[in-house]
């Protein structure tokens, strides 16, 4: 079965209005920059998009944001985002935040088959409104389902035409996650390889997870805070 | 006299014992990775997903796939260790992390705190914030002991949205360290200079002081 | 004629489809990866944490780091992936392996399965038989027809302990595939020469037959 | 902070009468050799074994069933090993069965600070007995406990000084979730290096789960199953 797609417009040609995505990346910082250009180019309308962030005005989601693609987005923090602000403060946006180890947890719930977990985070707090709510061990959690989406778009460093993905540094983030997490699995690769070139001890997610593959082209792999130190220790 | 902002994270530090796995958070709390005490070795986790988080790179160093919590370039340290979003909040969670250091808008005398949200203003996200909160089995906060219009932000109960309930040990301000008791805010150390009169006309919540209240060591 | 267990492997592999990801158990179902169909591309999935399984190494090429969930020494193929016995039961809970192909001592027609434990017997566990059962979308069960005493396997209830319920789609025995309806045992093909009223006279639980049965195609 | 323990002896030297212990390993696979051996040398009693198997009558955790340290097994199967059922028969020992993905899960939980989890496995069986169910999404789930276990044992390929850990193979196996869950955990590894010499991309278990660890000797790895292709394709 071939998981090999040319490109990714290629890849996304069946995400269509109305669909459920989960997009990885923490910031700009492992997103699927080509995945991203092709679902602007393609235009789907009133999708949901389960991401950490909702990127920046000219960049990452918020080129999606852009052309009013988004009817809601599930992330944990939203900031940096001028044209998600006016559209959130004008009500065409619809945010759902929620709590970042409960948005990771719940995309891991969906690939490992839990519909659901248990977290502290939110308890007490407004996150836990209307939240079914228990305590083990003297402590309070709050009852998270595992999310169900239709698709998956995610970004790894390298892959196998099996489907298998490795990650580089910060960039894995919610990567792997979302990977196991969607009904259709997308992912494009900075280096696509042959089986057997990829160690399995290294493998992060296996290729069972991904449904499609490709490799991408002119990775602009942006930085949001360019921090740096004046000399070397 | 009033503590700037590197002293508060200097005299953070010096709760840091070797061996601790720490979080800090973005502001003042990043600054305390500076003044880690001779002789102690300390991890710092970022919760994107690394352990081992070194200093900024070296200018023209800088790697867009490495990047810690608060999305700045930086870089590993030998030892390091990279994981994904659930594994780091798994760590975070099962109490792994010794040492959790934030920021906050408000806190109470119960040790509940407000730090994500202010009604009427755009409203970013939580961020990790209340899972590292709601986890963590050490966190002290970073802050001023005032807002900006002069009104404590150590309240008897917090006014702004909660971040989480009973998790706040320790506060250190530009002025006091305060440990928090099940009987509200018990004063430790005064800034060189503070007078306790001066904390306890800045602490709206219930203050406790007793005895001789030492000046802050460095 | 009655099919022997390779025969038996043989009709399941037939179920199989390109890029179906597949978990076999001992005894018959392991034999199943020996009839692969030209030209179709399975992976083996080994539930202690490897997908990608390949044939037993050469002799002294065995690694003990490297087995199967049979504790056999085997290989990896180009394409494997190794992971930790949580992720592998997590991929087996969330749907993702297309077909399971288990051994049962009792299958009832409701899709009850029994296969882990006897009564008076030393049980020696599940393993992973009840999180595969109570998961997979897609199960097959290969075994005999009836037991050494020569009582039927295929019953209206089990006797045994189950191992999962309401979860087996199809049963391919030395006589006869069967599907599990709604309505019970719905038998699809008889072995060749093999009697729809042999196959009646060894199915204790209610069996369907309807119309003409055809032979197995091999 | 020193992780580093000379040997096996050193590692285990405050494991006492009674405590409840976690055993990496599937079969004779990627056991803690090195550990077990400590462990029948310095003989604690009463001994809680959580893990897969109970080893071979000769090998594993076998070696404290002879000695009959251990009060208790938690495995998912228990063949293999006829001291095991003597033991077992006369009253001797005790012996929790549970699902092989529910056992991994629960040692999942332990180390991701989830205080339960949801797993379909023994719904409607005699493991169901006695434990709350509950329905999501018309399916059925068992709501199983995370482990709580003293020390955790594992063994790894690699490890450096900082307690990270990378496993071999299907050596893997329970290992790594294990290694999360113990309060305090032991890792025996076939190597130790330096912190810097393992890449921090291909570390399964992050040093911060990790508290001893010690470089193993002589290593037996057993073959449980020795099976071979007579001529190689």
């Amino acid at each position: 079965m071939n998981k090999v797609y040319k490109n990714a417009d290629a890849a996304v040609a069946d995400i269509n209005d109305g669909a459920v995505l989960m997009l990885g990346g923490f910031g700009l910082c492992g997103i699927p920059e080509n995945s991203i250009a092709a679902l602007v180019k393609k235009g789907p309308k009133n999708l949901t998009c389960i991401s950490n962030n909702a990127g920046v005005d000219d960049f990452g989601i918020g080129l999606m944001l852009q052309q009013k693609q988004v009817k809601k987005m599930v992330s944990s923090y939203v900031g940096e985002n001028a044209e998600f602000e006016r559209q959130l403060l004008s009500g065409e946006l619809e945010v759902e935040l929620i709590p970042q180890g409960t948005l990771a947890t719940r995309c891991m719930a969906a690939g490992y088959g839990m519909p659901a977990i248990f977290t502290p985070a939110g308890v007490g707090t407004e996150v836990a409104e209307g939240k079914e709510s228990r305590v083990f061990n003297d402590k309070e959690y709050l009852l998270e389902y595992a999310f169900d989406a239709d698709f998956a778009i995610v970004k790894a460093w390298k892959g196998d035409t099996d489907g298998n993905l490795i990650f580089k540094d910060t960039a894995r983030n919610f990567n792997p996650l979302m990977a196991m997490a969607g009904k259709i699995t997308i992912a494009e690769v900075d280096e696509l390889v042959e089986p057997g070139e990829l160690d399995p001890n290294t493998i992060h997610t296996p290729g069972i997870y991904v449904h499609r593959i490709f490799e991408g082209v002119n990775y602009e792999k942006r930085i949001e805070q360019r921090t740096v130190t004046k000399s070397a220790k | 006299m009033a503590l700037t902002k590197e002293q508060i994270a200097q005299r953070i530090a010096k709760e840091l014992k070797d061996g601790y796995y720490v979080n800090l958070g973005i502001g003042i709390p990043t600054l305390v990775a500076n003044y880690i005490p001779e002789g102690i070795n300390v991890v710092l986790q970022s919760e994107n997903g690394l352990l081992g988080m070194g200093p900024f790179p070296v200018e023209g160093k800088e790697d867009a796939d490495l990047i810690n919590a608060g999305k700045q370039t930086i870089t590993t340290l030998p030892g390091s260790s990279i994981f994904d979003s659930a594994m780091s909040f798994g760590m975070i969670r099962a109490g792994k992390v010794d040492l959790t250091v934030l920021g906050a808008m408000e806190v109470s005398e119960q040790g509940d705190i407000a730090n994500w949200k202010i009604p009427g203003k755009m409203v970013k996200g939580m961020g990790g914030a209340m899972d590292l909160v709601a986890s963590a089995k050490n966190i002290i906060v970073a802050m001023m002991h005032t807002n900006r219009a002069g009104e404590s932000k150590l309240l008897p109960a917090c006014t702004l949205p909660l971040t989480g309930i009973k998790c706040i040990k320790k506060i250190v301000t530009e002025i006091a360290v305060l440990e928090i008791t099940d009987d509200g805010f018990k004063l430790l150390e005064r800034a060189p200079g503070v007078s306790v009169e001066e904390i306890v006309g800045k602490t709206a919540g219930k203050l406790i002081v007793e005895g001789e209240i030492p000046e802050m060591q460095f």
